[in-house]
């Protein structure tokens, strides 16, 4: 009850306040306890200047605002000035006048906080301020809001925007959104050319509208209506299969990009050297941790404590475009780590197994539990946070079918990988020895190819490989320390399939698991059902080509 | 040609190896009983002659038939082996872990199945055939060394006994004088020479022409040369024929 | 470098000397032995380390109030190592040779079943801390876990109140997801939620019974592109949200995918009843603001009960001297704080019923005990479960959750399967 | 029969008397705890495990990464019998198992009706693990996969299965598996009594295990096993069709995996999935290359010390174990290929070898299977 007058005061207050500028609204509402009340009374500000009110709420929703306590106790909204001083004391202003309040300290303040309540009104709000914003994004967002509320009162706000809107996707939105405000029309014919609108735009999110509709129209007796949205419907659901398609397209070659990333390594070291390294997954570890580490150097430092000893990393608390860019950095980086881990481990242990490939199978597994509890030790046994620079974390929708940034950047990253280890083994002097010692290694020995050597860098390259796979999958899954036991079994069967000792094979196996995986599991619309069966078919394909899709030929008989 | 079934025949036999081809449009023929030397310089498809036979290459073209009835070329290795063809390797190849014994116990003739394998015991006549042939090899006093542990010549005689335990119908022999000296070679020549019959029928791949010479005395031999026979004849013949000469012999020649 | 590493593998070794000598020293007679049996090593170390530590900490501040009816507590503390044989063996180890009065452990579900048979047998308590599907009492076992009515159908009273239409069920595929979502389905269909707005698919018998609802992924998965694909075409229309019961690690694909395919708390937002704070620490926090959770604790609750806990616990932190113990970084929690309530519940029954004996001490635990933890007051029920407050959160950059609601005194119901009945059947 | 293999059998008697009859003994007069002969229960199931996989690659040279699949099957069959027996003492006291109800079943599904039987699930805790590895060594072993690649495939066959049985639509209990058993041939699983009978069957069952690979490496099975390990291909040219030779080993070896995992599942009361992924069959594998594999005692020895010291080191230096472990093979892939039980000879060929310098290659570890 007393909530209840409480509101009607606020509610007058505000009615009776109708010259508030917006920025004098706000610094009142922020002050507020009861959510639903801020939410109220954010709802009431549109109309007012759209740019103004915009920044205002963003501001908001970012914690940009904050509240600090007058000497007598009451409360103030503030914004704070970008002028920390040693003390740490930052000038802040009044957020509805703008006049300097004082100098504060961290701990006066308090950020005034945003609720998904008090978001959602907002929301509301800033839609309808966005439908003319110049950023394509956010007015595209505001539209599809708006269809999706089916609020008839938006219709001449839309209309209107419709004849002033010039991208071509922003009109297919509006033009989406007005049928979808239009299925509400208490005409029956507005409502089937709406119908038809939508089948035509094959509108995927009106789908639940349109049953909706041929529901109430069904249990009305309106056939011609049905109709309309049964056909719409079926428009919709051809376009829905051939996104899907599409898509299960697109995410087979991304998984398919990843398999490649973590199996080229493997292809080298396994495939061309013969050595079973279960140690792989390992290196990709290797690689997503220095990722990790260089983020923080970027970031805001590192405190490491294995065995005890403090390991102290200073941050540069870069920011923005710099920050962004740590990933750039941690490409190399997370190359060399894992090609020295590889090389360390080809001359501690690996070299004296070359003759022993099941025990070097069982060695480097050894070496696997020895590192995974060091990455324990050392980074917790917690997973890691490693973010994505924001030039990642994005993607482009075309006609419905989504390419994240990431996924693209990995087919990306996928083809210059191979396109680099190809180069580098066919075109450089390395390349030639390693491929003169791999295909026999006395006859290289013999001819004064230091095979040592070729061993070491072939091995630290298949390593750095994986190191590189490391940092990419850094950005897409967790960084721990069982990191990349996720990855070996995967990686070997690639590697198989593909057939030892040749790239290309690898590169089609990797893609073929890839698009098989990811068909599968839209088929079948469970991922385990198709993983196990990824897996019996990998098995069945070997009975048929027990040695992979390309068999590398020789004539040396003894295996 | 007789009525008498090839122990083996060869016919449009082709095999290439990565584009290299090792076996080229090969017809062989070979009666029962015979002794049959495949001499031919480096490369000539010697030895990929033999792996065709038993099974361990397939050719690409062509068929290859055991008495005329079995066509090897659709078996699997074991599956020729059982049928009485028996392969003594270049280089020795023989069960280094095992004992010398053990290594001849393997290839005892008898069943294979692996059924048989876990109730088989030896009887008191395979055990004294066991024994004549290690004397007969001259390995009765290593009878319980390992394999391994013998000398390359010793290795030698071991697969030649192995040949003997399994009772062959057609033993293929490739190159068993390496490593023997000339003492033991001429003991090779006249055990390959009291083998043959019509229980036996023998091909030997031999370089050591003096060991040729001595087990092909008025038999004929086979001269390839990339994968094709050059010519066949009795040992002078060949010796003097102007290809043979020019292809083979003619260069050794010319080296020595 | 070597020089370093050998002095401190001396150290632990010295440590772990006397940490096995130092209990013999004790006189016996001034002191209870208690189990702690959470895995120290292998994948579930993760989580279970915190409970560990957490435990430890609250024997102190018990010992150095008096311990427990007079008698110090003394921790017996073994690892599970992730290994479900291995926790039956080490809770037999616990019983038949410790001797524990008590036992304080188990995470997953799995380790629970594992040791039960164990502690029936024995006529041993275990006092067992984390969330689960409930379907399951025993007088052996006290529950101070959230049941699925503690956490899952208040979650969705939530999401129904703010708008909500349709829920996609996701979770990891164990036992605790495929039970939660089971109820979840009856629950929905009670609210009148239409099946055709429930997404993650079905699964139905022959004779056309629903026996799985939602999507499954196993542990660690790492390919999300699919389900999330699917979930934005389900999300399309609007007001739809994501109920996920994805355990830890695949939650970082899960929401990394979610992020980058431009999906947003505002427009389809993700309730996860597997995320704490504890977990939240290795979540991508930017991506996942806004995002839902639902627990009977939150470290963010403002009364001075939780600030002196969380403060004392910092406190402890850096003064401790235990092996293993890290110091940066920590975060409470509610298993963890459950893990708390636990030890004093039992304190307070042990001091009510006078002795140290499972029978009486399960007696006054039925008969019903309070303790006003830092989550406020839980009371323990007949059925071995707690009634206890529930809170919805929402999570925010700095890893802590805001508090959007609270609901007080939710009791503490394990059998739910088959209670909620579909209101279109009413008809 | 040579003085080493008189002195090894001397060694197995006397190891059998002390397993078979003074252990449970002493645990029925209360010298030993019922606690410690559950601990050895377990070791001496993983022991006969341990064996099975030597056979496989010590005697064959086939490194299969699917043993812990065979082991967590056998349990599995096992498994499914006791959960029949628990009756209706269940959580919900209904007929059928728990979680059987909780999907939904009111009624048994039919493969469950037969474990009933306690002779009908022996015999499915032998036929499965054969079935599965008769039809998995055959389509192996007939395109001639070997070496790594068995290894690799082996791997991916358990990786599967993991994956299936850990799925709740198979009503084999998903992650949770099976726990909670109550009767075993009448008897309280939980009694210490019958954890003693199980010991004692355990132990009889291992020396008797031990007996057949005895045997079986002196049949000429046995020649011919190790002929494959050391050089397949030779092996056609002697006509033996190696492929049937290495199908039996791998279905033998699978079933005395299947027997250690029935034997093992009512010592320690649960099996679920986490049984039979990879990396349980390469911790076997390491038992065997400690203890020392091409012998039969040394599994057996591997076996116990590694998981004695997995007890002592987890509770000593939980953060430490995994370093130890792996630190442990990698040195005894590196410098002890034959493992503990071939350790004297090493020693003794190391003193050899210094004494005598003109045959370096004495000490040498001798050839490896491929």
């Amino acid at each position: 009850m007393r909530k209840f007058l409480c509101a009607v005061i606020l509610l007058v207050l505000c009615a009776s306040g109708i010259a508030e500028s917006p920025k004098e609204v706000i610094s009142k509402t922020v002050l507020l306890e009861d959510s639903e009340e801020q939410a109220k009374r954010v709802g009431a500000l549109s109309g007012a200047n759209p740019e103004e009110l915009i920044a205002l709420l963003n501001k908001w929703k970012e914690g940009g605002i904050f509240i600090v306590e007058n000497a007598d106790g009451t409360k103030v909204a503030v914004t704070l000035d970008e002028d920390k001083d040693a003390e740490d004391k930052q000038t802040a202003r009044r957020l509805d006048t703008g006049a300097v309040f004082g100098r504060v300290v961290a701990a006066d303040i308090t950020t005034a906080e945003t609720d998904s309540t008090l978001r959602l009104a907002m929301k509301s709000v800033l839609d309808l301020a966005e439908l003319s914003s110049p950023d394509l994004k956010r007015r595209l967002q505001a539209i599809e809001t708006m269809g999706s509320e089916q609020d008839p009162e938006r219709l001449p706000a839309l209309l209107a925007w419709q004849a002033k809107e010039t991208h071509s996707r922003a009109k297919r939105a509006i033009q989406e959104a007005i049928a979808l405000i239009q299925l509400k029309d208490e005409s029956d014919d507005v409502k089937i050319a709406a119908c038809k609108t939508l089948g035509e735009l094959g509108s995927i999110p009106s789908q639940d509208f349109l049953k909706t509709t041929a529901k109430e129209a069904n249990e009305a007796g309106k056939a011609a209506l049905v109709t309309a949205a049964n056909g719409a419907l079926k428009d919709i659901a051809g376009h829905v299969t051939f996104v899907n398609t599409a898509g299960t397209a697109f995410r087979g070659l991304s998984l398919g990009s990843i398999l490649l990333v973590v199996a080229i390594g493997l292809a080298i070291t396994f495939g061309l050297m013969g050595v079973i390294n279960m140690a792989h997954g390992e290196m990709i570890a290797i690689g997503a941790y220095t990722t990790y580490v260089v983020q923080c150097v970027f970031g805001p430092g590192l405190e490491l404590s294995p065995f005890g000893i403090n390991i102290k990393l200073p941050g540069m608390n870069a920011t923005d475009w710099l920050y962004d860019s740590y990933f750039i950095i941690a490409l190399p980086l997370s190359f060399l780590a894992a090609a020295l881990g590889g090389l360390a481990l080809e001359r501690g242990i690996i070299r004296f197994l070359y003759r022993r490939p099941l025990e070097s199978l069982l060695a480097t597994w050894g070496v696997s539990l020895v590192l995974q509890q060091l990455f324990r030790l050392t980074f917790g046994a917690n997973n890691v946070q490693v973010s994505s620079p924001s030039w990642l974390s994005g993607n482009w929708t075309v006609n419905d079918v989504l390419f994240g940034w990431n996924r693209v950047f990995v087919i990306v990253f996928a083809i210059a990988i191979v396109w680099g280890v190809t180069m580098l083994l066919k075109k450089t002097p390395l390349g030639l020895l390693i491929r003169a010692v791999m295909q026999n290694r006395q006859m290289a020995a013999c001819m004064g190819v230091r095979t040592e050597r070729v061993n070491m860098l072939t091995f630290a390259l298949g390593s750095g490989l994986a190191g590189l796979a490391g940092a990419f999958i850094s950005q897409i899954g967790n960084v721990g320390p069982s990191l990349g036991q996720l990855y070996i079994v995967d990686s070997f069967m690639t590697v198989v399939v593909g057939g030892v000792g040749n790239i290309i094979g690898t590169v089609i196996s990797a893609l073929g698991i890839g698009l098989l995986d990811q068909s599968l599991q839209q088929i079948l619309g469970n991922p385990v059902l198709g993983k196990i069966l990824v897996l019996a078919g990998i098995i069945l394909f070997l009975q048929w080509k027990p040695a992979g899709l390309f068999v590398t030929k020789s004539r040396s008989l003894e295996s | 040609m007789s009525q008498k079934p090839f122990i083996i025949s060869a016919e449009g036999v082709n095999k290439s190896f990565d584009g290299f081809q090792a076996i080229r449009d090969l017809n062989f023929y070979m009666d029962v009983g015979e002794l049959r030397t495949v001499i031919g310089p480096n490369g000539a498809g010697k030895t990929t002659f033999l792996d065709l036979i038993t099974g361990r290459t397939k050719p690409d073209e062509g068929k290859i038939e055991f008495l005329n009835t079995h066509d090897v070329t659709k078996m699997s290795e074991y599956e020729i082996y059982r049928l009485g063809i028996g392969r003594k390797f270049q280089t020795p190849t023989v069960y280094t872990d095992h004992s010398v014994f053990e290594n001849l116990v393997l290839s005892l003739e008898g069943s294979r199945g692996v059924f048989r394998s876990l109730f088989a015991r030896l009887n008191s006549t395979e055990r004294d055939r066991l024994d004549e042939i290690l004397k007969t090899i001259n390995l009765g006093s290593h009878r319980d060394r390992k394999a391994g542990a013998l000398a390359h010549g010793q290795k030698q005689w071991l697969e030649i006994g192995m040949l003997l335990a399994q009772n062959a119908r057609l033993l293929l022999v490739d190159e068993p004088a390496a490593g023997m000296t000339d003492e033991e070679t001429a003991k090779t020549g006249d055990l390959l020479l009291s083998l043959v019959g019509e229980k036996h029928s023998i091909i030997v791949i031999e370089h050591d022409m003096t060991f040729v010479r001595q087990i092909s005395q008025g038999r004929k031999v086979t001269v390839l040369h990339q994968g094709h026979i050059l010519c066949e004849g009795p040992v002078d013949e060949v010796q003097n024929d102007e290809r043979v000469l020019e292809v083979y012999l003619g260069r050794k020649a010319r080296a020595a | 470098m070597i020089n370093k590493l050998t002095k401190s593998l001396g150290a632990l070794a010295l440590a772990a000397g006397i940490s096995t000598i130092a209990p013999q020293g004790a006189n016996a007679q001034d002191t209870v032995k208690v189990g702690v049996l959470h895995s120290l090593s292998g994948p579930m170390a993760i989580s279970e380390t915190s409970l560990r530590d957490v435990l430890l900490f609250t024997f102190d501040e018990i010992n150095a109030e008096g311990g427990v009816a007079g008698k110090k507590i003394e921790p017996v503390i073994v690892d599970g190592a992730s290994n479900w044989p291995l926790f039956a063996e080490k809770a037999k180890q616990l019983l038949e040779q410790d001797k524990c009065a008590v036992v304080f452990g188990c995470w997953t579900s799995v380790s629970r079943k594992s040791v039960l048979p164990v502690f029936e047998k024995n006529n041993g308590l275990l006092f067992y801390p984390v969330q689960y599907e409930g379907e399951e009492e025993s007088k052996n076992v006290f529950y101070t876990a959230e049941a699925v009515n503690q956490q899952a159908t208040p979650s969705i009273d939530y999401l129904l109140a703010q708008g909500k239409k349709k829920f996609y069920l996701l979770g990891s595929d164990y036992v605790y997801p495929q039970t939660t979502n089971l109820v979840l389905l009856e629950y929905l269909l009670s609210k009148g939620v239409p099946l055709e707005n429930i997404g993650g698919g079905f699964k139905k018998d022959e004779s056309g019974k629903i026996i799985s609802a939602g999507k499954y992924t196993p542990f660690g998965h790492t390919d999300y592109q699919q389900i999330i694909a699917e979930i934005k075409q389900f999300s399309a229309g609007g007001k739809a949200c994501v109920v996920s019961t994805l355990n830890g690690d695949t939650n970082v694909p899960f929401f990394k995918e979610y992020a980058a395919a431009g999906l947003t708390a505002e427009k389809c937002p993700v309730v996860s009843f597997s995320i704490s704070e504890d977990e939240f620490r290795a979540l991508p926090a930017k991506q996942l603001v806004g995002q839902l959770g639902c627990w009977t604790y939150f470290q963010s609750i403002k009364t001075p009960a939780n600030k002196k806990f969380v403060d004392d616990f910092q406190g402890w932190l850096k003064a401790t001297t235990v092996d293993g113990v890290k110091k940066e970084g920590r975060v409470t929690c509610s298993p963890m704080v459950l893990s708390y309530n636990g030890v004093y519940l039992w304190k307070a029954a042990v001091e009510k019923a006078g002795s140290f004996e499972v029978d009486k001490v399960r007696e006054a635990l039925q008969a019903g005990i309070s303790f006003d933890g830092p989550g406020g007051k839980v009371t323990s029920q007949k059925n071995m479960h707690l009634t206890k407050n529930v809170f919805i959160g929402e999570t925010k950059a700095d890893g802590q959750f805001k508090i959007l609601k609270e609901y007080k005194n939710v009791f503490g119901e394990p059998w739910l399967k088959g209670t909620f009945k579909p209101k279109t059947a009413a008809k | 029969m040579n003085k080493r293999t008189k002195i090894e059998l001397a060694i197995v008697a006397v190891i059998a008397v002390i397993l078979i009859f003074v252990l449970p003994a002493l645990n029925a007069s209360g010298a030993v705890s019922n606690f410690t002969i559950n601990v050895w229960g377990k070791y001496l199931c993983y022991a006969i495990l341990a064996i099975s996989v030597d056979l496989l690659w010590g005697y064959t040279g086939l490194l299969s990464l699917g043993q812990a699949l065979f082991f967590a099957l056998g349990g599995y069959m096992m498994g499914m019998h006791l959960m029949r027996m628990i009756g209706d003492l269940g959580q919900y006291k209904k007929p059928i198992p728990d979680f059987l109800v909780f999907l939904g079943w009111e009624q048994l599904p039919s493969f469950w009706v037969p474990f009933s039987s306690f002779a009908f699930s022996m015999l499915m805790v032998i036929v499965l693990p054969a079935i599965v590895a008769t039809a998995f060594g055959y389509l192996a072993f007939r395109s001639r996969i070997k070496g790594v690649y068995f290894s690799i495939l082996t791997q991916a066959l358990t990786y599967g299965a993991a994956l299936m049985f850990f799925r709740n639509d198979m009503l084999l209990g998903g992650n949770n598996g099976f726990t909670d058993f109550k009767f075993l041939l009448g008897a309280d699983v939980r009694d210490a009594g019958t954890q003693r009978g199980l010991f004692i069957a355990s132990a009889i069952v291992l020396i008797a295990v031990y007996g057949f690979c005895r045997w079986l490496t002196t049949t000429k099975f046995g020649l011919v096993q190790r002929a494959v390990r050391d050089s397949e291909t030779r092996v056609l040219f002697s006509g033996y069709a190696a492929a049937n030779y290495k199908l039996f080993v791998f279905v033998v070896c699978s079933v005395i995996a299947g027997i250690a995992g029935a034997l093992y599942v009512p010592q320690v009361g649960i099996i679920n999935p986490s049984e039979m992924q990879p990396d349980k069959s390469l911790e076997i594998i390491v038992w065997v290359a400690v203890g020392g594999r091409g012998t039969l005692l040394g599994p057996v020895i591997g076996a116990v010390a590694i998981n004695a010291l997995k007890s002592w080191a987890t509770r000593a230096y939980p953060d430490l174990w995994l370093i130890i472990l792996g630190g442990l093979f990698i040195l005894v892939v590196l410098f002890m290929p034959k493992g503990i039980v071939g350790l004297p000879a090493q020693i003794r060929g190391f003193f050899a070898k210094r004494k005598s310098t003109e045959t370096p290659a004495a000490a040498q570890p001798s050839p490896t299977a491929p």
